[in-house]
């Protein structure tokens, strides 16, 4: 019996409400509203009480796709990237760089974001990133 | 095995017999008082002197106490033997005189006067104590002993006074050989000499029982009696019946056996009670011997009954005149509402009944004479034929006169009158109601009941013989008050009903039943709770619904707190949409 | 005055009591109020709080319950759950001010036509007097 | 307290029973830096984490234990409406008895008047001296002195902040079912907030008739600062006065909705007539 809570935050917003994780031998049994927290205390809405319903989820993508003959096919990350690579500099060269958008996800962590702000205003030289969860 | 010579012949002997054993299984006539075969001998009375010759020395010996060695000659009728018997008889006589078995005893061996005089000539006890070796070897109650010596000797309780200790079991005064014991009924009940409830301990329940067999009566068995006395322990008292039992049927230690039987159907055919017509003071039930329920004048009248079936009062005489009255308990609604449907046509049989055996005129109280099956009316005309005076009207009052008859009022709606009739005896033909315990077969089986007590049929006119409850069928006055022909009839068709099922092999059942998404139960058994046919069980933690058993009301559709269970044809989803239907018409 | 106020009435009835004597009283003639909308269930015990306040919330003014009468139970229980189900739930109508005259529980047999005319009738004329729930709740 | 209840804790986690067996583990709060969460404490682990404060439903995690693995045998260290929530789980199967030991502590004073608590402490109470019982809720008190109009709009403003986020459900010990009626599209219409028939409220109110234990647990999580309990105390003083039911009192106490009217009677007005069954009070 390996029985755990992780204390953690909520990824789908950004009011920072914390929880803890509750997991037994590995899995995701539930989530207790962190109470000895100031922001929240105690309390979350809906998108947090669900915060793990994704995680096991049948149509949780666990590897990236590429669209092959109108297809969206199984990928390596190495074949993944490769590809983005080479097209995102054919398109860069061809029409600039505000003819792309970068749009991050609010499930990422600050650290993610901030290397895809990064990689967007940075490498690629756009302004034009933002993300799902405009709160 | 022994050989003895009896009066000359030679007769064979087990080594635990007595002479007298060896006499009594061959014809050989010894005259005894103080033996009875229950028990063991006692040599008091000394009658059954024979004599012995033994290694040719003879002997004067009491053959009750005597072993039947090898190589005994025994004499029975010599003359000493008759002499000393004589002598006896002789002493018997002074001291009873006046107690037949010892006149008659006597008289044989040639003593017609006592030799004696007697203080008492009313004396009846010959002191051969089989009285008390009886109370106290086999009953083992110990009422009754000798007390005082020589002339005084007497036997009775301690100090000759009344003792509770007493169970009045009465097997004293069957072994006493003079009659010299009498049980006094201090309350003497009705016909107390010739009560109309069984009469011993083991008895044939009734001429016709199925199977013929007697049953021993707890109640009354001396033995049962003495083990209820010492808390349940296995009494070794009395077993007379087991000793002398020749075939060997009886036992004691016999208890009610429950029965496990898987089955597929069950036909409940648990009858009625007699009602109690002490409930309605009116008819004075319980006040004189003389008023009599039908189902009493039925054992009254009974030829295996107390008087041979001769109907008669409790002084033995033939009652001059008898009432009968109808619809006791019955159309009243200070006890039963309905009809009790038998009375009416039981009454015109006693009424038959007592002007056949014994003339007297017969006046019967009745409502409506509801003479309805085939041939009845018919009999209705031949009673009324026989003399009987039928009275329209409730029979209202029963008084018990001082001079102990009984008077009747009633009114009579024909003459617009009321009428007053004093008899010698009056039959109460009461109702028929539910058993008192009904409700227990109700619960068993989920069966519903009726206001007044019988058990609900699934539809009065269309499904009579089924109830609610699949596979579980009525017969009879289980599920009303029937006579022996719809009785018969209903307990057929019940079971034909049962054998439909049988030759189906598979059975149909309504489509509104409900079902359990297991996904969704947690398990916890409110429905199992609310289920009135135990048609949900806890399957590995889950509620599961046997169909077969299921009648589909949903309870525990509305019940379940998960959503989890769904009546077939009445969901939630088809009574939302009624729901919003309705209100969208409307 | 406009037209006056007719309530919705959602009366769910047993199949095996109530539902049979609403038939009875038809096949007799009598006369019931045709704001009275019946839904049939197996037993009284099959209506579940949830399907009073969903007639609540589509629309409707008073919502009737009806059964066997105890002891009358076609299964032999059903109907002992919805008397203490029901008063509960009128507690709580209460509780969230709403009237709880709205909901009324009774028994019927089905050899009682003219108590289910008479039930109907009276009921509905309550209900008129209360006046619409939408009424009641937007206030 | 918290010192002996640790060194309880310590002593049961290492007692072996008659047959030579130990509970596998005592359900209780550990404190991990700031965090206090629930856990289950071993033998052998440090006990100076374990906590008492906040307060959170361990007989949830009990359950979710005792489902999961179907040897396990546990400790729980409970305040008394944690014992009550055990005996509403254990009566419909969510919690073995066979396989829990309930370590009671008592509530102190303050708390029992936070929570407005009739019985600040367990009957297994191996800790503390019971403090006194807590005064009734305010709203409660009065309520019976409401009309329906002020009722109707006190609840209005407190439903219309409800933004479903089914936190009072989540949290409830006694809410163990796999599928929600609240969440049943047929009770319970999607897509709205606040519908203008509380049905979200009603029928959870209805399903915690003869289960809530009042925990509080459900107000104290809510976001929107609903008065839940008022909701759910005024069922359970409705409950106890009609069927005379308090949930969480006794394991074999049958719930009485479920059962006959033979089992558990009415105790006010004749089932046989039901109008004759009294409301509770209303004001005018």
């Amino acid at each position: 019996m390996d029985y755990k809570n992780t204390l953690t935050t909520c990824i789908y917003c950004g009011c920072g409400c914390q929880m803890n994780i509750e997991t037994l031998d590995g899995q995701i049994i539930g989530v207790w509203p962190s109470k000895t927290q100031e922001i929240s205390q105690g309390k979350l809405c809906i998108k947090g009480w669900n915060v793990t319903s994704f995680s096991d989820h049948a149509d949780r993508l666990t590897t990236p796709l590429i669209r092959k003959n109108g297809e969206l096919v199984e990928a390596s990350w190495d074949e993944a990237l490769t590809l983005m690579a080479e097209r995102l500099g054919a398109i860069k060269t061809e029409s600039g760089p505000d003819s792309v958008a970068f749009l991050a996800s609010a499930k990422c962590t600050n650290e993610e974001n901030y290397l895809f702000n990064k990689l967007a205003r940075a490498v690629f030289n756009t302004n034009n990133i933002d993300h799902c969860a405009r709160l | 095995m022994n050989k003895l010579i009896i009066d000359g012949a030679e007769y064979q002997a087990q080594d635990d017999q007595t002479i007298l054993d060896v006499c009594r299984q061959n014809g050989i006539e010894i005259p005894t008082l103080c033996y009875h075969p229950a028990m063991e001998p006692y040599g008091a009375c000394r009658l059954c002197t024979v004599e012995v010759i033994r290694h040719g020395w003879s002997n004067l010996h009491t053959a009750c106490t005597h072993p039947a060695w090898d190589g005994l000659e025994v004499k029975t009728q010599s003359p000493a033997v008759y002499d000393v018997r004589r002598t006896l008889m002789g002493l018997f006589l002074s001291r009873c005189p006046h107690v037949p078995v010892i006149q008659n005893l006597a008289r044989q061996y040639g003593v017609t006067e006592p030799p004696f005089a007697t203080d008492d000539p009313d004396q009846k006890c010959i002191l051969c104590g089989l009285c008390v070796r009886v109370c106290n070897d086999l009953v083992k109650a110990n009422v009754i002993n000798f007390s005082d010596r020589g002339i005084d000797r007497q036997v009775g309780p301690p100090f000759l006074e009344k003792t509770r200790d007493c169970i009045g079991c009465g097997a004293c005064t069957i072994v006493c050989p003079t009659g010299a014991i009498d049980i006094v009924l201090e309350e003497a009940g009705v016909y107390a000499e010739k009560p109309l409830g069984p009469t011993a301990a083991i008895y044939v329940p009734s001429l016709q029982a199925v199977p013929r067999v007697p049953v021993i009566d707890t109640d009354s068995c001396i033995r049962f009696r003495q083990q209820d006395r010492s808390n349940g322990k296995i009494a070794d008292a009395c077993g007379v019946c087991q000793t002398l039992c020749e075939a060997n049927a009886i036992d004691f230690d016999q208890q009610d056996e429950i029965l496990d039987l898987t089955v597929g159907s069950v036909i409940v055919a648990t009858g009625f009670e007699m009602w109690d017509p002490k409930k309605l003071s009116q008819y004075s039930y319980g006040r004189s011997p003389h008023i009599i329920t039908g189902m009493e004048f039925e054992r009254l009248s009974n030829a295996g009954g107390p008087t041979g079936g001769q109907i008669l009062l409790s002084d033995g005489s033939k009652p001059k005149r008898v009432a009968i009255i109808h619809c006791v308990g019955s159309r009243d609604h200070n006890a039963h509402a309905y009809c009790s449907r038998i009375c009416c046509m039981y009454s015109l049989k006693h009424a038959h009944l007592v002007r056949d055996k014994t003339g007297a005129e017969v006046y019967e109280f009745y409502m409506d004479m509801r003479a309805f099956g085939k041939g009845y009316e018919e009999f209705y005309e031949r009673v009324q034929e026989e003399g009987v005076t039928m009275v329209r009207g409730r029979g209202a009052v029963v008084d018990v006169l001082p001079n102990g008859k009984l008077r009747v009022k009633g009114e009579d709606a024909d003459l617009g009158k009321l009428l007053a009739v004093d008899v010698d005896m009056v039959v109460l033909s009461t109702a028929i109601e539910a058993p008192h315990d009904a409700d227990k077969i109700s619960a068993l089986f989920g069966l519903g009941r009726t206001a007044d007590g019988w058990f609900a049929e699934a539809h009065p006119k269309l499904r009579p013989v089924e109830t609610n409850t699949d596979g579980v069928f009525l017969a009879g006055c289980a599920q009303g008050p029937k006579d022996v022909p719809d009785t018969v009839a209903h307990a057929g068709a019940a079971s034909a009903a049962v054998l439909g099922l049988l030759d189906r092999g598979e059975v149909v059942i309504a489509p509104t039943v409900a079902e359990v998404n297991r996904d969704d139960c947690v398990g916890c058994g409110d429905c199992l709770l609310v289920c009135p046919y135990t048609a949900i069980t806890r399957v590995e933690g889950k509620a599961q619904i046997n169909a077969a058993l299921c009648k589909g009301c949903g309870t525990c559709v509305a019940t379940c707190p998960s959503g989890a269970i769904m009546a077939l044809h009445f969901t939630d989803d088809q009574i939302v949409a009624q729901i919003d239907g309705v209100l969208a018409w409307a | 005055m406009g037209v006056e106020f007719e309530p919705k009435i959602v009366a769910f009835m047993c199949n095996w009591c109530t539902y049979a004597g609403a038939d009875n009283a038809g096949v007799a003639r009598m006369e019931s109020p045709s704001n009275v909308l019946p839904i049939r269930v197996m037993c009284s015990g099959r209506i579940s709080p949830e399907m009073v306040m969903r007639a609540f919330r589509a629309g409707a003014d008073g919502v009737l319950v009806m059964g066997c009468h105890i002891g009358d139970c076609h299964y032999s229980t059903g109907n002992h759950r919805s008397v203490k189900r029901m008063p509960l739930l009128r507690n709580l109508l209460a509780t969230v001010g709403v009237n709880p005259e709205r909901l009324e529980l009774t028994w019927v047999s089905a050899a009682e036509a003219p108590r289910f005319v008479q039930v109907t009738h009276s009921f509905t004329d309550k209900i008129r007097s209360l006046g619409p729930l939408s009424q009641e709740v937007a206030e | 307290m918290i010192d002996e209840i640790r060194k309880i804790v310590a002593e049961r986690l290492n007692e072996t029973d008659d047959k030579g067996a130990r509970l596998d583990g005592m359900v209780a709060l550990r404190r991990t830096g700031p965090a206090v969460a629930p856990h289950v404490f071993v033998a052998g682990d440090d006990l100076s984490t374990l906590e008492i404060n906040p307060r959170y439903p361990l007989m949830t995690v009990v359950s979710r234990l005792h489902k999961r693995l179907p040897d396990i045998r546990l400790g729980v260290v409970a305040r008394g409406c944690d014992e009550r929530a055990y005996v509403e789980m254990a009566k419909r199967n969510q919690i073995d008895p066979e396989r829990l030991v309930i370590l009671g502590f008592a509530c102190t004073a303050e708390e029992a008047l936070e929570c407005y608590c009739a019985e600040p402490f367990p009957k297994n109470l191996v800790v503390g001296t019971p403090a006194a019982p807590g005064p009734q809720n305010p709203i409660v008190a009065k309520y019976d002195t409401m009309t329906l109009a002020e009722r109707r709009a006190f609840w209005k403003q407190q439903f219309v902040k409800c933004i479903k986020c089914y936190g009072c459900r989540n949290i409830c010990p006694e809410c163990f079912c796999e599928a929600c009626a609240m969440e049943d599209k047929a009770w319970v219409e999607p897509g709205f907030l606040a519908p203008p028939f509380p049905a979200f409220h009603l029928i959870r109110a209805m399903h915690m008739a003869s289960r809530c234990i009042a925990c509080r647990q459900c107000e104290h999580t809510c976001p929107a600062h609903i008065p839940l309990t008022v909701l759910y105390d005024l069922m359970r003083r409705d409950m106890e006065a009609l069927l005379g039911y308090v949930p969480g009192a006794d394991l074999a106490a049958l719930p009485p909705l479920s059962v006959t009217l033979e089992q558990t009677p009415l105790l006010l007005g004749d089932a046989h007539d039901p109008a004759t069954i009294p409301l509770a009070p209303i004001g005018r």
